[in-house]
């Protein structure tokens, strides 16, 4: 009991500088945990009432009004009928992986949100092969998409199986190419340095694979990836946002479960709360994808604008901003507690929506408080981003007719990879350009 | 030139023994698309035999929507049979009834007064884009943009509401009666069907804004389903699809009904005959249409709506073929009279059922997501297809 | 008892060992070539558990034996894993071209040198 | 980052090594081996991390679990197993595998006793060195001007990975 005691103070210590799991701390290590996890159901539930909404708000609907005041109570109503629904296993298929196969895909889509940094202290453990193990993990949820075609028996899942361990196999080549340019802008230090330290007046100056050490290295350079090397850092992002939205199997790549062809791909024979795990492993996939993106060229927890606009003044008026912008979602639902019809039927939606905004408005309020204010600048700013990165999800999804088979592949294989290869050499070469310039110097001087 | 006789789709007895292989070795995977699936738009069936993705071939079976239209008719009057024609192609059910009207017009050798005309030529072509509408928003679904479908369906209701004005029904509309209509035009059809004209032209644009220069559409629209005038030709093809292949053929204009001749408006052609040319085709009818409504609705003249027939309508013996340009190619009429009140025989040439016969030569060669494609652009109704 | 709750290099070994002999069963007894393939697939991770604890064991040792960079195993064991994905794909493209031509994958009837 | 409860882990995790191993020798399903031999590949790529092995670890997971597997399953796909597991599963010889299988075991087991003969085999010296810099020891070791030894042999890797593809596609296309 005492010992626990330590550890919960020797955590709450503003002195701490690494993340729990890294101190080899387990209590607060299993603490992030049920939070990241919990925070994580709670995002994928919120991301299906947005999705519906934002949808039906771009094709001129409504989109869920009935359950709850503007249908806030439809993702609860929805997985209670999942969860209700019979779970049924088709007579012919493989009875075992056909219940296992959405439990791999679920792992592995929670599993990567262990390395995922929401802030320099805020991630259940700093791994040395971070994005390493997170592209690793998240390869993973192919064999559970494939597993689940083939158990199925059937041929909608098989095909939609085969094309969606093709795409995914294939578009994770681009990613790769993408992130590992981003691995070598981390061992670049300041100015001047060269990349692996060859320029370097450290020999060590080494990259990083870890999460927290890539954002560390966007502070110390004093850059978002994204803007480094001007045009290279944008490349590279866009290769990573097309393969990103292909490795999830998202619109206008979602050719595994195009249902006007495969009626729903590999999980057209699951039903109920297994169903609902292939839908919960794509949400927070998406989610997973996202903060890698975010993380890698993004700034991951950074405040946008650290340059332009530094300072102490600055840095209280962004660290206001998480409690304002959930003042404001207060206050948007108060306004629509306005506009509610007057009618004693609208009595307890009305009464629902103004609970929501009051419990909206004191989150908010909570924020102001410096000691917390400080705490979840990070988590709000890195949140901030991947919601960015989730209104492009349904905002593509909204938009775009979906792509071939073939010229899918072609995507992936001749244009981005290509890319992604010219972007890598070009990375190196602009990271140890003055060592190049000085070797040309010498060979035209030998001339 | 394609000889027809040699398209015809592999026998039933060749699938049933390619699905014993397994679909490595050989060319051979068999897959029932339909009857129930969310892209062959209504109860069609589609056995197609893939080598992986691509198509070797494809054979469609039809009759799971057949309820014995043409039979039903040799039993009813011709004025009872004129509510039936509404549910063959029930998305262009006004342009059913004009043509049916017309050909027991022509049997009885009546013509119905300029006033019917007008209106009958504005009903049509509302109708007509109505039809268009539905083809857009299902057809860009299937090919997976969803937004266009919401947008179609929208101003499809502002059409909708204006038949339920006229005569009470928005999809089975009854709208006309041999010799000409059974209603006045309600107070205010003019304004409305021209505050019509108005709210729907910036919507067109809308869609096109969504698609025609889409990346993604372009690249799943272009040398697709390509069929060549030749071929459309000897198949029978007609309407937006023999229309984007490049030949010039609109029965408005060919054989004039109606009072067409006496409006002004292109034919447009594509040139290519993929699905993007029948896309464009399609989307420039929906401005030639709004052109000929607007002239329409500028010249309405006063005066009866009925021509004289009598109440019980008995035709002379003989037979009598009429065809009208609908929104999906000919619907033809074909109508044998004994000389009683009831036709002796009815035959429909409905424009579905005879497309649909160019899926197989389309689809060859093609991948699997360009079926459901080539399906879109046929624009094919189950109703009249299958009657 | 202490030998067992202190884990060593020796309890690496004999796992190795263990996984290496269940791979060469696998291997000598299976017809099916998927599975005589994945057997293979055994053995080599086998010998990659004992190069990683035997990497393990010198980075424990003084710096003139080994020390915190002797690394060597585990860049071994990267090497094998990279001939593994290659052994892969060449077997199963292999695998594949068999099955097109005799609708077979049992080892033994691989009996021919053409076909 | 020192591991807690080293030996339960390791006991657990050989445990399920072996079962998987077990597994991926005696099903009859294909695919259900290759679910076996995925568990064992995690299993070990979790003891590469109580191994100090970070780097060989990530590389397990994207490498073995999420590339080779995957290319595995999708070959069982392509092929019709049905057949396969009805036939016999065990070639003629199988004793004599067995036989040879086991002697071999035995030989280990020989060498293991007779050489440590009551001495600690392999004494487990002091790890001064954390995780934390390991994949850029690694790089070190494989691409680094100075240190560099392997760089070589990484090349040469390179060039069998491309000729394996070529390979592999003639092996497997039906026209090329």
């Amino acid at each position: 009991m005492h010992e626990l005691i330590d550890y919960i103070q020797s955590y709450l210590d503003p002195r701490v500088t690494t993340t729990p799991g890294a101190a080899g701390n387990i209590f607060w290590a299993t603490v992030y945990i049920l939070l990241v996890f919990g925070g994580l159901s709670v995002a994928v539930i919120a991301m299906n009432w947005l999705e519906r909404k934002i949808l039906a708000h771009m094709q001129v609907r409504l989109g869920p009004m009935r359950v709850g005041p503007h249908g806030l109570l439809q993702p609860i109503a929805d997985a209670i009928k999942l969860l209700l629904k019979e779970d049924i296993i088709p007579a012919e298929a493989d009875a075992f992986i056909f219940w296992i196969a959405p439990f791999m895909v679920v792992l592995a889509a929670f599993t990567v949100f262990v390395v995922v940094p929401f802030g320099p202290t805020h991630a259940i453990t700093d791994m040395n092969i971070g994005i390493l193990f997170m592209l690793g993990v998240s390869s993973l949820s192919v064999l559970g998409i494939v597993m689940a075609g083939w158990a199925s028996n059937s041929h909608y899942p098989l095909i939609g199986a085969l094309r969606s361990s093709a795409q995914m196999v294939s578009y994770e080549v681009a990613m790769g190419l993408a992130v590992l340019s981003v691995i070598l802008l981390t061992s670049l230090q300041g100015s001047g340095l060269g990349l692996y330290g060859i320029g370097a007046t450290n020999p060590q100056a080494y990259g990083t694979l870890s999460m927290i050490g890539i954002v560390q290295a966007q502070q110390e350079q004093g850059v978002w990836f994204i803007f480094k090397f001007f045009p290279l850092g944008l490349v590279g992002f866009f290769i990573f946002a097309i393969a990103m939205v292909a490795e999830t199997n998202r619109a206008p790549f979602d050719l595994p479960e195009a249902e006007s062809e495969l009626t729903a791909g590999f999980h057209t024979e699951y039903s109920g709360f297994r169903w609902s795990l292939f839908f919960l492993a794509e949400y927070s996939a998406m989610i997973a994808v996202s903060s890698i993106a975010v993380t890698l060229w993004l700034g991951g927890w950074l405040r946008p604008f650290p340059n332009a606009l530094s300072g102490p003044t600055w840095d209280l008026v962004f660290s206001l901003i998480p409690g304002i912008s959930f003042l404001l979602l207060a206050a948007m639902c108060f306004y629509n507690v306005a506009r509610m019809p007057k009618h004693p039927l609208f009595k307890i939606q009305t009464m629902g929506l103004a609970g929501f905004g009051a419990v909206l408005g004191l989150i908010g309020l909570v924020m102001f408080i410096p000691a917390v204010r400080d705490r979840v600048n990070d988590v709000f700013w890195f949140a901030a981003k991947v919601a960015g990165f989730m209104y492009l999800y349904i905002w593509y999804r909204g938009t775009f007719p979906r792509y071939r088979f073939d010229q899918l592949m072609k995507v992936g294989w001749k244009i981005l990879l290509p890319m992604g290869l010219a972007l890598l050499i070009l990375t190196a070469a602009m990271g140890m350009r003055t060592e190049l310039w000085a070797q040309f110097q010498e060979v035209v001087h030998g001339l | 030139m394609t000889d027809p006789t040699s398209l015809s789709p592999p026998s039933l007895e060749t699938h049933v023994e390619a699905h014993e292989k397994t679909f490595l070795d050989a060319n051979e995977l068999v897959i029932n698309m339909g009857p129930q699936h969310p892209a062959t738009h209504g109860v069609l069936r589609v056995i197609l035999r893939l080598d992986g993705e691509k198509v070797m071939g494809l054979e469609c079976v039809i009759g799971y929507l057949h309820r014995g239209v043409e039979k039903i008719a040799e039993h009813r009057t011709y004025t009872m049979f004129n509510p039936y024609v509404d549910r063959m192609d029930y998305v262009a059910a006004v342009s059913n009834g004009l043509g049916y009207c017309e050909t027991v017009e022509k049997l009885l050798n009546v013509e119905a007064p300029p006033r019917a005309q007008y209106v009958r030529v504005i009903l049509t072509e509302l109708n007509r884009m109505a039809s268009h509408q539905l083809w857009l928003g299902t057809h860009a679904l299937d090919i997976g943009a969803i937004t266009p479908l919401f947008y179609t369906f929208r101003d499809r209701e502002e059409i909708l509401k204006i038949f339920e004005k006229y005569c009470g029904a928005r999809l089975t509309t009854h709208a006309f009666r041999i010799g000409g209509l059974q209603y006045e035009t309600y107070e205010g059809f003019e304004k409305e069907v021209k505050a019509f004209i108005k709210f729907v032209r910036p919507k067109i644009d809308e869609y096109e804004e969504l698609l025609t220069t889409n990346r993604i559409w372009l690249e799943r629209t272009k040398g697709v389903g390509v069929i060549s005038g030749k071929d459309a030709i000897a198949l029978g093809v007609t309407g937006p699809v023999l229309r984007a292949s490049g030949v010039k053929w609109d029965i408005r204009k060919a054989l004039p009904y109606a009072n067409y001749k006496n409006f002004d408006f292109d034919i447009p052609t594509g040139q290519n005959g993929d699905t993007y040319d029948r896309y464009i085709v399609r989307m420039a009818e929906f401005r030639q249409s709004l052109r000929i409504i607007e002239q329409a609705v500028d010249n309405i003249p006063e005066g009866p709506i009925m021509a004289k027939v009598p109440k019980v309508i008995k035709p002379p013996v003989g037979e009598v073929y009429h065809s009208i340009e609908a929104p999906k190619g000919e619907l033809g009429y074909f109508i044998v009279s004994d000389g009683s009140t009831q036709p002796y025989r009815i035959r429909v040439r409905p424009p579905s059922f005879v497309n649909l016969q160019a899926l197989d030569v389309m689809c060859r060669g093609q991948l699997v997501a360009d079926v459901i494609a080539v399906i879109g652009t046929l624009d094919i109704v189950l109703g009249e297809v299958d009657r | 008892m202490d030998a067992l709750l202190h884990i060593t290099t020796l309890h690496y070994l004999v796992l190795g060992a263990a996984l290496f002999l269940l791979g060469v069963i696998g291997v000598l007894t299976r017809r099916n070539v998927v599975i005589v393939l994945m057997s293979i697939e055994l053995i080599l991770n086998a010998v990659n558990l004992n190069l990683v604890a035997f990497s393990r064991y010198w980075q424990g040792m003084p710096g003139h034996l080994g020390g915190p960079g002797a690394l060597h195993g585990q860049v071994f064991a990267i090497f094998v894993i990279t001939d593994a994905a290659a052994e892969a794909a060449v077997g199963l493209g292999i695998l594949i071209a068999f099955f097109r031509n005799k609708e077979t994958v049992n080892v033994d009837e691989v009996n021919l040198l053409k076909w | 980052m020192n591991p807690v409860a080293t030996p339960f882990f390791f006991y657990l995790l050989a445990g399920t090594m072996i079962i998987g191993g077990i597994l991926v020798i005696t099903r009859k399903n294909a695919v259900h081996s290759a679910l076996a031999l995925i568990t064992t590949l995690l299993a070990q790529a979790a003891l590469y991390l109580m191994l100090y092995a970070p780097f060989v670890a990530g590389v397990q997971i994207i490498l073995y679990a999420g590339g080779i597997m995957v290319l595995f399953l999708f070959v069982i796909m392509l092929i019709s197993i049905e057949r396969a597991a009805k036939e016999r599963q065990f070639n003629k010889q199988w004793l004599v595998g067995i036989v040879a299988a086991a002697a071999l075991g035995g030989l280990f087991i020989t060498i293991y006793t007779t050489t440590t003969k009551g001495k600690e085999l392999f004494p487990e010296g002091r790890m001064t060195y954390g995780e934390s810099q390991n994949t850029q020891q690694i790089a070190a070791l494989l691409f680094d001007r100075g240190a560099g030894q392997y760089m070589f042999a990484f090349e040469i890797a390179s060039l069998l990975l491309l000729v394996a593809i070529i390979g592999a596609v003639v092996m497997a296309k039906k026209r090329i």
